[in-house]
């Protein structure tokens, strides 16, 4: 087995940080794991990629990411069609995003959460990267929801794990229109 | 010289593209604007490695309307001293024609792996200007310590806050015999953009230091950026002067200096400060910002413009 | 390999930051460079939190860093540095200093492209430049090497018939910014590895002169001396090895991995990864694979060894020697061969310059390619790019 | 004087080449100018650090949306607070 | 050869200072350096004097010198910079920026021992420790040659297929403090030969972006590009040279000398003459000499022709790669032979490091060992030194 | 801090020997071993390249009698700083001892190549005495300019004499905030003595600059040596003075200077500067050495010790 | 503390060694101490740039002509004029 | 014909200049030279040696000078025995001293100048090594007196050219002992 996850946010929103807690949450529930940075120089604003690899023996691959199984994009904004066509087929796609999102392919599983509206409800701005991660867990079933929390609490608070909880509980399917 | 004093005087002169990759609110994008805005033709840009220089010139883009060079990180004032004397060479010969060439450059690069460079460009008294946009950090490699770095501020290298001052480049500079060194903030653009005009227009080596806050390495919000360089000048953080051949004249008085803590509680770099624990530090910040001042009232007063 | 219950997640950098904190070292100097920096900023946390008790000087530039280090190797301190690409190349006078004064320094070297223009990605451009330094120069795979290498370089470096800088390389970004599950040791155990031996300090008290002017009368025998030395490291190395306290973290000079194959591929770096899972899960069993540990003193007599009987043999060098015959490490490996009187099926390949990492896709592309030159037989040397997008050469 | 060499050399030779991408999606926030409150003062221009405003033809000082990273300093700055941030949809 | 009539005495450096002086350069940035401080010296008097315009920038360290000459050459100008060792070290980083920027930089390197420990005479560790930079290199055996090649090497650089600097080295006081006749051009004819051509420069009147900065998706190409155009730099070396004025003087890739004999030597700077007398003088008219002239771009199949009939090649280097399977010279030689499929007995010569001049009793020494290896057959590959008074290796 | 007061105070302290190969009548080398006699142990000296460490350490011989490292030139400074760190670490962890660490440098490896290195070991505050013994030329190899070498000096890269100003770098120095920036002469050994001791004692980086005339390259008679420090000083071309934490005091003043002739003729290297055609350098040599004489005096009034 | 390896290594053990080189065909002019005018103030010995200028054990002031080069400093300096430089012969 | 030969004088006596100067002569009278000082630093006071050689073919040798034709020593100091070894039998050697010199090798040519008092007449201190070269001249019949005359007079003026051919008509051969 070997899950490929891409997430997409913007400078500032702790795309990096969502990944890396993602590949030790896998770590912790006993899969190896792999995750990695769009290289490059971050900028405040610029949208940021992160990656995640996932499987049952040890991840040697270092190639880079050009398809993958899960895509998270942390705002609706930064969807694009090229991004879209690199998610396998059967794979899932989970958007930030107040509004269903619109989409061309129905060969792959479409969520959204309001991310921001989670974060502003429980006033944590910077925590959208906590939230687009709870959204994931309770969507995937690949690495238990439960491991996220725990090290999103231990390393920044109980505030903030309520955040991943309320994202999971919030993340909705979107029917597919064909 | 012509003398910059409504905006509709520098409109329309852009020599930097939109389309840059800097963060969103940097402040050394604004200098860096301003100076080009004000800046007068013809002339070369040199830059060493930074933020400026990557933010500007991804291949194949480049946001520069102005022909600009970037060779390395550490040789800005040689590469540029290369470039002067080779035009000047050049036009004796009927080769070509001698442009102004002004240096922009980060603090990095000009307090530290650059400073020999400058320094030697200056004992040589080469015809240059030379600006550095002073984000008080290494920017690009995300936010480490310079030796422009202030007391007590956090980097990614200084983790609870550097130990040392801020270099004094200024009087370093004014050591060097050097024609024109000011200060500028870019809150201030008039005054920012006829000291360029006053330094360009000097025969040998002029410095100019600008004020650059950072939103992202001094951590405040991006609206923020001239607000907080209008603080940096108005606690007397950073004094506004300018030193002809020696000679000084405070150019932005600050009777009344606003409290020093108005700035630091704007930027999270300085949020330990604020802690009682820390007090101790916030005084020798205090300290230095006062002696700092009064030495320069001293030097004006001294040696008078 | 791992045991995931004590594994941690780390990058690359975070795992030479560990190791070198778990390694006492007295002094570290360094200068932030992309993408080196982290290790930097992370030992400044340790040195900070009282984890680490060193200095740490924020130097002016790597020039100064790295000689801030002979400074302090000479002092009798363990000294780390750490740096990429330009901040190497500016280092370049020095390195041959230390060397040459046989300064036991540590450094992780976060390969990365040379400037110009300037990339700050991955490739080993930086430390081919400087391989006549004289450094023992060692090449890990992932984070988890990246640690125990660096461990065992204190070790070697400091050993009594050593005393030579080591550089420990690992790839810039693919293995400095990935972040890998990593098995650590104890504090204790690694303190235990690392013992401190006497050699020759600046001391007011028995008074040296380090750093004499050798006339042609002595220049020649000093410098024999030193290549002898780092040749003669490679046999310290086993033994140093062999005493490190992880079995599977021992430094080897070469480590083969499916060995049956026919083609034979000889790699450094991160990029071996990617070549091991092209193998084993997508079926190029035809291909076995060498993965070069140590890079100097080159092991060339292990290598022909291993090479000797494949019907080819593919060299993948990172970097390019412009205008030289062939580039560094296919230059190497044809040397060796050379030597040893062995011909084989040479096929030197030019990969991932500037960060252009390798697909699976251009793998696959290449072990076709690769296949097909080997079955054509008899050419002695071909030469093809990997991921190289302009016409060919 | 100069000649374009036909080698691939690092040079750019289209100056000014960047306004050719759109920074776009950098943006959360959009400043709106309330056009009956500004004045053409232009103070938001020398500060914006893209540049992303623009002196439209009538002399209107106008936001340049594909190249606002949406900072929010025009808006800060404005004497006549005449720019309000709004946040994008998501 | 000479004409006694017209020639002057000059050293290695008179001549190099003359030539550049003649080469009417813009813009000359140097630090000074022994040996190679007296071309700076004899330059700022030309300039100083008025006999050649150009500024002279007297820069505070070799990496600002290096820097100024980029900046000048980037501005359109002729640039000229010379060091030795320590100096072209320091400029290390700079050397691959100047070729990435294409900058048809000249410098002349009066070839040292590098420190550690300092020496100032001469080998050629200090060019060969920077042989990846992308550099034209060229070695001149005397002061002749060090004037005719600097000439050559101006219109080679700024040939419009090239755009690449030129390095052209001379040994360290052998050549560099040697008085010898040498025969001067009028400076009309080299005026002539030196045409300015026009190249992409800074102005404000067409602004271009210099140095940009590029990302993994443009890296490998710019750098593939450039080892191409050096590599096709030795076609147009052949053109230049061709159209040079005084025949004698014209740059080849080699040079052969009493092509009959069996054993063939392959050397690079001043020490070739003292191997032609011994082959001449001292009657081994066994021996053939292969001087080699262009180290870079690497003429491997010039040199495989010329020596694949021989009984035995000796490869002479001045400089160590220490740890490799062999040093630079040599294993750029067993890697063209590999590359050929050509099979000789190979012996590999170290001599000279930190200035030890081989006298005429090593070299006889060294040509009955040679000769008694070669009689010896089979091996394919020795090693000695030539000169060194440690135990052997 | 034991004042020294007469010459048996530092007999017998020798850390130089005989036996190295300075030309006869060397002014650095006079200059050094007033600094070894003086130092108080323990401490560690470190040298770039240049004639004292040429002359000094040739291998299998040393003349030094005290530790002793050479790195390189231009980074004397980093590699005190490395010494001294280090020394602090192992002092710590209980495995050495702290030493004072005496960086001796020519003009060249302080005013020029080693300036950066210098310029940051300064503004990181290492606790190390930066020693210039100022030959005003590179020396070793042979004469060339340095930023040292004062205005009209001939050498052989200024083959007309130098065009640009002596760089001044005790100016500079106390622009970084040292503790304690000091001159010297030789043949004013007494005031020398105490002037490292001084310094040695200082926390902090300390600079004291020694004028070092050299026969080989100034172009006098071996025995002139001391006389010609003599005159750089009571000519007020080398001004005598200390400045402890910005604060100036003139040690020997010189109210009645020496014509600045007397000093300029005793040296070939400014024979030109006395011909009739060559008045207008003579003249700027002179304004320069008075108004940095008056600078001097104003600084001393302005911030008394 | 220190333990000297078995290697070549560019150090050198022996402080203060170079005394046991002998400077004296260096010298054209030798220095020669007027006994009777010497006061043994030291001065010629602190002005000696070698040094070789030592006191003997009855504590007069004496010259060491191994390392002696014949600059001429000390009878320049010596306030005395206790010292003559002697030409040596050739 | 290789004829190879040695100066010996000290740091700011003008070896150097002296070697080169006998070079040129050779040059233009017709003969391939080829000249060298000692590399190394150069200090005021120290030995120095200077080399020349002189051959009726290119001179292509490049190897150090252990043995030579003809010595040319400034001072008589400066003499030692491992130099007087080094001379080729048939050789000789010039000495610059006020008295004859003692020696031991009988197998070449003695002779010497007092080129101290030379200078000294001539009021031209700095100009030793001119007066060894008029010396060597007179005595090698090598290289015309003339033609090193004639450059030392362009170079350094008739003053100077007088110190040479004073000392070519000084120097006096020493009577073997044996
Ligand atoms: C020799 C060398 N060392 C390090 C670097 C890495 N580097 C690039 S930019 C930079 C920091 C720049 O800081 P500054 O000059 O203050 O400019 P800023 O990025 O803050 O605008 C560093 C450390 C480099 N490019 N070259
Ligand atoms: C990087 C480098 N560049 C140049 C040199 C050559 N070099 C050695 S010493 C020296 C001059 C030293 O001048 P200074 O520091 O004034 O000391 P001085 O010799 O005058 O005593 C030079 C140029 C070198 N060793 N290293
Ligand atoms: S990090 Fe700071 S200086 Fe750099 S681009 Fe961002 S805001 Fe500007
Ligand atoms: S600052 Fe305000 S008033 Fe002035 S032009 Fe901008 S929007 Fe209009
Ligand atoms: S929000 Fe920022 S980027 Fe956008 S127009 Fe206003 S100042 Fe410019
Ligand atoms: S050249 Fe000058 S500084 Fe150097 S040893 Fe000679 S006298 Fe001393
Ligand atoms: S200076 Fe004169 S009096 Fe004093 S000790 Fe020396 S010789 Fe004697
Ligand atoms: S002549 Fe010079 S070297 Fe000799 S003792 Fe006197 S001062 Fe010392
Ligand atoms: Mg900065
Ligand atoms: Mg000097």
């Amino acid at each position: 087995m070997l899950f490929e996850l891409l997430m997409l946010g913007r400078g500032g929103q702790g795309v990096v940080t969502a990944g890396r807690i993602f590949a030790e949450a896998a770590l912790k529930s006993g899969l190896f794991s792999q995750s990695f940075p769009e290289f490059g120089p971050e900028r405040s604003g610029a949208p940021v990629r992160s990656y995640v690899r996932i499987s049952d023996e040890p991840v040697m691959l270092r190639a880079p990411i050009e398809n993958f199984d899960v895509a998270v994009v942390f705002e609706r904004k930064l969807l694009d069609h090229r991004l879209v066509e690199m998610i396998r087929s059967g794979g899932l796609i989970v958007v930030g995003s107040e509004t269903p999102v619109e989409f061309a392919r129905s060969d792959i599983k479409w969520f959204y959460v309001d991310a921001r509206k989670i974060v502003e409800e429980l006033n944590r701005p910077r925590s959208i990267n906590l939230a687009m991660l709870g959204a994931l867990c309770s969507v995937l079933h690949l690495v238990p929801l439960n491991n996220v929390e725990e090290i999103v609490r231990r390393r920044f608070g109980e505030g903030n794990a309520e955040v991943v909880r309320r994202a999971a509980s919030r993340v909705v399917e979107v029917e597919a229109a064909a | 010289m012509m003398q910059v004093s409504k905006l509709t005087d520098l409109y329309g002169r852009e020599g930097l593209s939109p389309g840059h990759t800097a963060c969103q609110g940097c402040g050394a994008t604004i200098a860096v604007r301003q100076v080009l805005l004000a800046a007068e033709p013809p002339y070369i840009v040199v830059s060493p490695t930074g933020c400026l220089e990557v933010v500007s010139s991804q291949y194949p883009y480049t946001s520069w309307r102005v022909p600009w060079v970037h060779v390395a990180f550490e040789n800005a004032a040689a590469v540029a001293s290369g470039v002067e004397a080779a035009l000047r060479a050049l036009e004796k010969k009927g080769l070509g024609k001698r442009q102004k060439v002004i240096v922009i450059a980060g603090d990095g690069g000009t307090f530290d792996i650059g400073f020999q460079a400058l320094s030697g460009a200056f004992e040589r008294g080469h015809n240059l200007l030379y600006i550095c946009y002073d984000n008080e950090a290494y920017m690009n490699t995300g936010i480490q310590r310079s030796a422009a770095t202030p007391l007590g501020a956090t980097t990614t290298t200084t983790p609870t806050g550097k130990l040392e001052m801020k270099k004094d480049i200024t009087s370093i500079l004014v050591a060097h015999g050097s024609p024109y060194v000011a200060t500028a903030s870019p809150h201030l653009w008039k005054d920012l953009a006829n000291k360029v005009r006053k330094a360009q227009s000097k025969e040998g080596p002029t410095f100019l230091h600008i004020v650059a806050p950072c939103p992202r390495g001094w951590y405040f919000d991006s609206h923020l950026t001239i607000k907080v360089a209008k603080l940096a000048v108005e606690t007397r953080i950073f004094p506004i002067y300018e030193v002809e051949h020696g000679r000084y004249r405070i150019n932005y008085p600050v009777p009344r200096p606003r409290p020093i803590e108005e700035y630091l509680k704007l930027q999270n770099r300085f949020a330990h400060l604020l802690k009682p624990e820390n007090a101790h530090i916030l005084e020798a910040f205090k300290q230095w910002v006062e002696s700092r001042w009064n030495h320069l009232l001293k030097m004006a007063e001294a040696f008078p413009l | 390999m791992y045991n995931l219950k004590t594994a941690r997640l780390m990058t690359g950098n975070d795992a030479a930051a560990y190791a070198v904190k778990q390694s006492d070292v007295d002094f570290i100097s360094a200068y932030p460079i992309t993408p080196q920096t982290i290790i930097v900023e992370r030992l400044s946390e340790y040195v900070a939190s009282g984890e680490l008790h060193a200095e740490f000087v924020a130097t002016e530039s790597e020039h100064s860093a790295l000689s801030a280090c002979v400074g302090a190797s000479l002092a009798g301190a363990r000294a780390f540095t750490s740096t990429s690409s330009q901040g190497l190349a500016l280092m370049h006078e020095i390195l041959y200093v230390a060397s040459g004064l046989r300064c036991p320094i540590v450094m992780a070297i976060v390969n990365r492209a040379l400037s110009a223009p300037l990339n700050i990605h991955g490739d080993h451009s930086d430390v081919m430049g400087s391989r006549d330094a004289g450094w023992i120069q060692i090449f890990a795979e992932n984070p988890q090497e990246v640690y125990h290498y660096l461990i065992q370089s204190f070790r070697l470096a400091e050993h009594p018939d050593v005393l030579l800088p080591v550089g420990v390389n690992l790839d810039g970004f693919t293995v400095s910014h990935s972040s890998e599950p990593v098995e650590v040791l104890e504090d204790s155990v690694v303190k235990e590895y690392l013992p401190r031996n006497e050699r020759p300090r600046l001391d007011y008290y028995s008074p040296a002169t380090f750093g004499a002017f050798a006339l042609p009368t002595h220049y020649f025998e000093f410098k024999v001396e030193q290549d002898k030395t780092l040749r003669k490291a490679g046999e310290v190395l086993d033994e140093v090895a062999a005493h490190y306290p992880s079995p599977e973290g021992r430094l080897r000079k070469i480590d083969k991995f499916n060995e049956d194959g026919r083609i034979a591929v000889i790699i450094m770096g991160g990029t071996t990864g990617t070549l091991r899972y092209a193998i084993k899960s997508l079926r190029f069993r035809d291909f076995s694979l060498i993965s070069l540990k140590l890079f100097s003193p080159f092991p060339s007599r292990e290598l022909v060894e291993a090479v000797s009987d494949a019907d080819a043999v593919v060299v993948m060098d990172r970097s390019m020697s412009p205008g030289a015959p062939l580039h560094p490490l296919a230059s190497n490996v044809a040397t060796s061969l050379y030597e040893a009187g062995v011909s084989v099926n040479l096929i030197s390949v030019v990969y991932g310059l500037g960060g252009r990492e390798p697909t699976i896709k251009m793998v696959l592309e290449m072990f076709e390619k690769v296949r097909e030159i080997a079955r054509g037989g008899g050419k002695r040397l071909s030469r093809l790019f990997l991921g190289y997008q302009g016409d060919g050469l | 004087m100069r000649q374009q060499p036909s080698m691939l050399i690092p040079i750019v030779f289209e100056a000014g080449n960047s306004a050719q991408r759109s920074m776009a999606n950098w943006r959360s926030n959009k400043p709106i100018i309330e056009r009956n409150q500004c004045t053409n003062c232009l103070i938001c221009w020398i500060f914006c650090p893209e540049p992303a405003i623009f002196m439209d033809e009538s002399g209107n000082v106008q936001i340049d949306y594909e190249h606002c990273k949406g900072c929010g300093i025009c808006a800060e700055e404005c004497p006549r607070k005449a720019i309000k941030m709004v946040m994008e949809s998501v």
